[in-house]
């Protein structure tokens, strides 16, 4: 290995706040996983020279060399293909797949490979590969480049799913989820990457697969997750106007997913609305309800409003914000539970 | 063929074809280029949300579009084919909705026009022309199907098994690559083991043909004998017309950060359309009093289209749910409702 | 198309009554629509001279010949691709992927292009492809032979899903779904192939997603598909032994799901158990329970209980019946919900 | 090279080789039938759900393993490399565990014996070699990754990106198609268009092989140069052996249905087996006491492994949960709870 510690530099300086927008963010961490771990690849289509297509990874190849983040031919079940074999040579691999729609031609070496080798092999063979996947529409994007495969990744045993909500998240959990050794599917909520938020470069406390309340309120939880967490927070605001407290939930870990931390919030405030981009129906939207459901049965006042995309395929430009869970459908949905 | 590092000093010649063909080639690749422009500058307006420039692959796509017979064959293409859907005769308001956001698949018949809909999945529509040539073959009919794809597409899965398949049921198609040297940030040496998807096709035990992409003759004549052969019976064909990508990947790219950028001028110093131009007079195909007038024609039409995409309405919301399915389900007529209650007003 | 029509042989005698395996009736539905309709084609992986590793399609390459009903070579995600082409040049596709497991190598051409063709052409190109899966586990197969998909088709927008329970459904519902102009994920229950009951070679009457009840009961509602039914109806027997009551709903179309007749059911039993072979998290019995929560918030008696495989990757031989829904966990569960 | 309708007359050398060498491939090729034989009466015993056989394809599967490194190569199996696995050393009780649905991957440590488990995914464990490959360039290791495939499984769309990124990254992987002529029911010339995976090397501008499957001095030679160019340096090679499935495709198949069964006597008279016995007198490496000796200790072994394989314990159902993740969730364990209350006992 020591042609690739060499290249490995100096780690960020910990503990510091800085303003970061999620991109520059996430770039943090990755220079810190890179700087820390010989082991850590970075490579995908258009990571290198160009730095990604939303320079998540700028100037890492730079710095680390085209030995640790490299550009790979344009495949993408080859790419998480190959991660699955740099794995079994001991690396950590973290590859990236441009844009979500474009995970689907890699859903076989996902879900019947990567999900599945540590089980297959009965733990001889461990997948500590975490793929960053820039998910979730809102950003007016060409077809395919809106969708939000959580539900996909949630249902698959062997995978770990996760999806920040802004930058200080996303730069502790990807910490979190490429030191993990476990697979983990990072969803990168594109709209969100301009986000500018102070951050702490610290080490994430949480422990895998807890939520976490961004907004304590006493008459309804919102549940979200990446950039609705952002919309049910101006739906929170826009209520306090009005006299309502909502509690927000950001889930984050969208598996395992924190069935008690759902059951706690919606325990006191007795009613639920989960908020999401994918399409209705068997939606990830459908599993909190569930669990909140199973859990808070007998102080539910109404049943849990799922407010979603609709069940028809990701939109172009203008119909977009007539698709996306808007503050009025949700602000209606918390009407409804209240009102049930 | 040129050398992949052109000088700039080359010429073509288009006298082994007929005046009127090699006037219909210029005027469609000017039309491309005028509407190119006036693209670029609907992005910069903010008319449009992004937009990929074909730019300097006009001959690549022109003279492999008219070597077909729009009225029997059928395109299948990518993202970046707006001057082979012009040449082809799409409707070129609703094809360029699609860099309107308007519509992801574009706003023209694809059934009528015969030239399948806008296709995002790099290497994704592959496939179907081989699907749909087999099923010509089927039926009995003596269309060709046309697949438009990428150097970097060529690494994908789905052009392997389609030309397998091809080849196995000796179909009807023509796998057109427009090799322009990029796949976005990524150069051919890094793309394409072995350096040539042409040499490809002998793998496969199908004919494979580089061309000049630059050269919109040798690739009308080289698409031409394709389209017979296909047609006779005689299977596949990979072309691999080599041409260049001038601009950046889209609008929304830096290519600076990527390659340098004197390569891209020196490509663009061998432009197809002053080649053709050159060798229209050349030939005597045309003289320079023609072609200005034909270069004013084009130039009215691209602001035509561009009048006409900029003005096109944008579609009503409810067009979300009512194209999902033929037979629609009564979830998504709720749904509909719920949209009509709670967005639309 | 002369040359199709010429291969045509006659359909099968209607309304006539016979014992046939659900293999044997798949095969008799695949004939009659072979017979009916020229532009019908079948064709796969070793579906011709072999008729299928289930001999589904036994002797129909014979009678309809090679053109109509052909192998293709191995590769799944150019079979549904080619099922794209074939649909845009006017034929109706009956393309076979031989386990549910291999799927997922097709799974970009199914999302990315067959669901979403006829709405990306706004509904000039329809897709009138009826992909035929044989799923879910139960007869001891190697890896991959035993994946229950059905959560990830129910959640794309633009394909309808449907698994039937037996021989008569079998038949009925493969008619349905190969004259639809829609795309649908037909899901054959392996484990009941050679299920033989009498079936009567009838028209399907009930409209595409409706749910029927298999045995109907008062005390709770199980809900089912493919060959989970079988299980409840085994439940439901040892159940009536003990005097309770147990409605057993067939939920067979699981996209477009019976909402209604969910509802319907279980606002007489006043409780539900849901069965399904895939795992827990995300999976589709969180959907069913989310609707029938919503629908009858206020008379339900407990939460809707699930009864699903673990969040584990399907497992080899012995251990299938450890994973699989067991008589006992079901009536554990039919417990639950009537002490709760 | 043997034509594909082979006449049964050929005849193999392995002068070229040592002795030792060609009694130990000897050995493992009848150790291999030996247990092959075994596992085909364990299967009609009942003890194995389902078993595929590997007979016929001894010559092709020892002669490639035997030219690896086992303490510094890594190997990519599909389903039906049992006689490379034994060749190569993996402890085949625990390999054989996968024929009795003990479970899927096998028994074996797969990171310990430096052979990947068993991957039912036709295709999908050749980009894994490659990505191997690619670690073990970047760790400056000299390692060498071998990925087993099929015919058939030349047609995925992973086989040809495996090849296109070996050839991009220069990779030290040994693409070994084993062409026994059938995937399942389909023959060659309806699955592999232009009839040779040896020649689709040329397309991505590795070096492609095609040898003789069933000569277990040619295998081993032509995989022994490979293996060497890719240690040095030199980058991936395609090696296509030539040979026939001579049992059905597994014992869950009836061949009859689809093919001459012919065809597969006449293959079946040119046994690799046989031919190498020959061979081995007539190059004066053995002679028939010395083979007769090694025939008696192959059946005694193949013996032991089946009786192991027969007498292993089923895995406890708690390994449902344990091998799910490195750091389990609470969900699961609550899920493993609920299997022991509800399930277990
Ligand atoms: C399956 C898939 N993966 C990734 C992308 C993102 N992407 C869009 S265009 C492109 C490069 C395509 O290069 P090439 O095939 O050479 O076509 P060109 O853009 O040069 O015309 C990439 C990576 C995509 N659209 N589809
Ligand atoms: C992706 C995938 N598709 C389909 C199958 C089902 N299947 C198992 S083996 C086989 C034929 C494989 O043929 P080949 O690659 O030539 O290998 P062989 O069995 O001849 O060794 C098929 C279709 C599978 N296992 N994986
Ligand atoms: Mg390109
Ligand atoms: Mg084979």
């Amino acid at each position: 290995m020591t042609e690739l510690i060499e290249r490995a530099a100096a780690p960020d300086p910990r503990g510091e706040t800085v303003e970061l927008s999620m991109q520059q963010a996430i770039n943090r961490a990755l220079r810190v996983l890179l700087a820390e771990d010989p082991k850590v690849l970075v490579f995908g289509e258009d990571v290198g020279a160009l730095g990604g297509v939303f320079r998540v990874t700028d100037g890492l190849q730079k710095e680390f060399g085209a030995q640790r983040v490299f550009d790979t031919p344009l495949a993408e079940s080859a790419i998480m293909g190959m991660a699955v074999g740099l794995a079994m040579n001991g690396l950590r691999p973290v590859p990236e797949l441009q844009f979500d729609g474009f995970a689907y031609p890699a859903i076989d070496q996902i879900v019947n490979q990567v999900a599945r080798m540590n089980y297959r092999t009965r733990g001889a063979a461990p997948m500590p590969i975490t793929l960053r996947l820039p998910s979730f529409g809102g950003i007016q994007a060409p077809e395919h480049h809106g969708e939000s495969l959580e539900a996909l990744f949630a249902h698959t045993p062997g995978l770990k799913v996760v999806a920040p909500s802004d930058p200080g998240e996303a730069y502790g959990l990807l910490l979190q989820s490429v030191r993990s050794d476990d697979p983990v599917v990072y969803m990168e909520p594109k709209a969100r990457y301009w986000d500018r938020r102070p951050v702490r470069l610290s080490e994430p406390t949480d422990p895998i697969g807890t939520s976490r309340i961004v907004r304590p309120g006493r008459h309804a939880t919102l549940v979200a997750w990446g950039a609705m967490v952002h919309q049910c927070v101006r739906v929170a605001e826009l209520a306090a106007e009005d006299g309502v407290e909502l509690e927000v939930l950001d889930l984050r870990w969208l598996k395992p997913i924190d069935a008690a931390g759902l059951v706690a919030s919606v325990s006191r405030t007795k009613r639920a609305v989960v908020v999401h981009e994918a399409p209705l129906t068997a939606g990830l939207g459908a599993e909190v309800a569930t669990l909140i459901t199973d859990g808070c049965f007998r102080e539910l006042a109404a049943p849990v409003q799922r407010v979603t995309g609709f069940d028809v395929p990701y939109p172009a430009g203008p119909l977009e914000s007539q698709y996306l869970p808007t503050i009025d459908r949700v602000l209606l949905a918390v009407q409804r539970t209240l009102e049930y | 063929m040129p050398p992949r590092e052109s000088t700039g000093q080359d010429s073509i010649t288009v006298e082994h074809l007929s005046p009127e063909l090699t006037r219909r080639l210029y005027r469609d690749m000017r039309t491309a280029r005028d509407l190119d422009t006036e693209a670029i500058a609907l992005q910069r307006q903010g008319v449009f949300p992004a937009y990929v420039s074909v730019r300097g692959q006009e001959a690549a796509q022109v003279g492999g579009a008219t070597a077909l017979d729009p009225t029997r064959d059928f395109v299948f293409p990518t993202y970046r084919e707006m001057a082979a859907a012009l040449a082809y005769g799409v409707e070129m308001v609703g094809y360029m909705a699609t860099h309107r956001a308007l519509w992801h698949g574009g706003l023209y018949d694809v059934m009528d026009a015969r030239f399948g809909a806008i296709n995002a999945v790099v290497g994704g529509p592959v496939p179907h022309a081989v699907g749909w040539a087999i099923g010509e073959r089927l039926r009995g009919g003596e269309g060709v199907a046309m697949a438009y794809f990428g150097d970097g597409a060529s690494s994908e899965g789905d052009v392997h098994e389609a030309m397998n398949f091809a080849g196995v049921f000796t179909a009807p198609v023509i796998f057109f690559c427009q090799n322009n040297q990029w796949a976005l940030s990524v150069p051919n040496h890094r793309q394409v083991a072995g350096g040539s998807i042409a040499a490809r096709a002998q793998g496969y035990g199908i004919e494979g043909v580089l061309v000049d992409g630059n050269d919109v003759g040798a690739v009308h004549t080289a698409t031409a004998k394709a389209v017979q052969r296909a047609r006779e019976g005689g299977g596949p064909t990979v072309i691999e017309a080599l041409t260049y990508r001038v601009e950046p990947h889209s609008t929304s790219d830096d290519s600076a950060r990527y390659r340098d950028e004197e390569e891209a001028a020196r490509w663009r110093e061998r432009d197809p359309l002053t080649l053709l131009r050159a060798a229209l007079v050349e030939a005597g195909h045309a003289d320079e009093v023609d072609l200005d007038r034909i270069d004013a024609e084009s130039a009215e039409r691209a602001e035509r289209i561009r009048d006409g995409v900029a003005e096109a309405p944008e579609p009503h919301g409810s067009e979300l749910f009512t194209h999902v399915f033929r037979e629609t389900t009564e979830e998504l007529t709720r749904q509909h409702r719920t949209w009509q209650e709670e967005v639309e007003l």
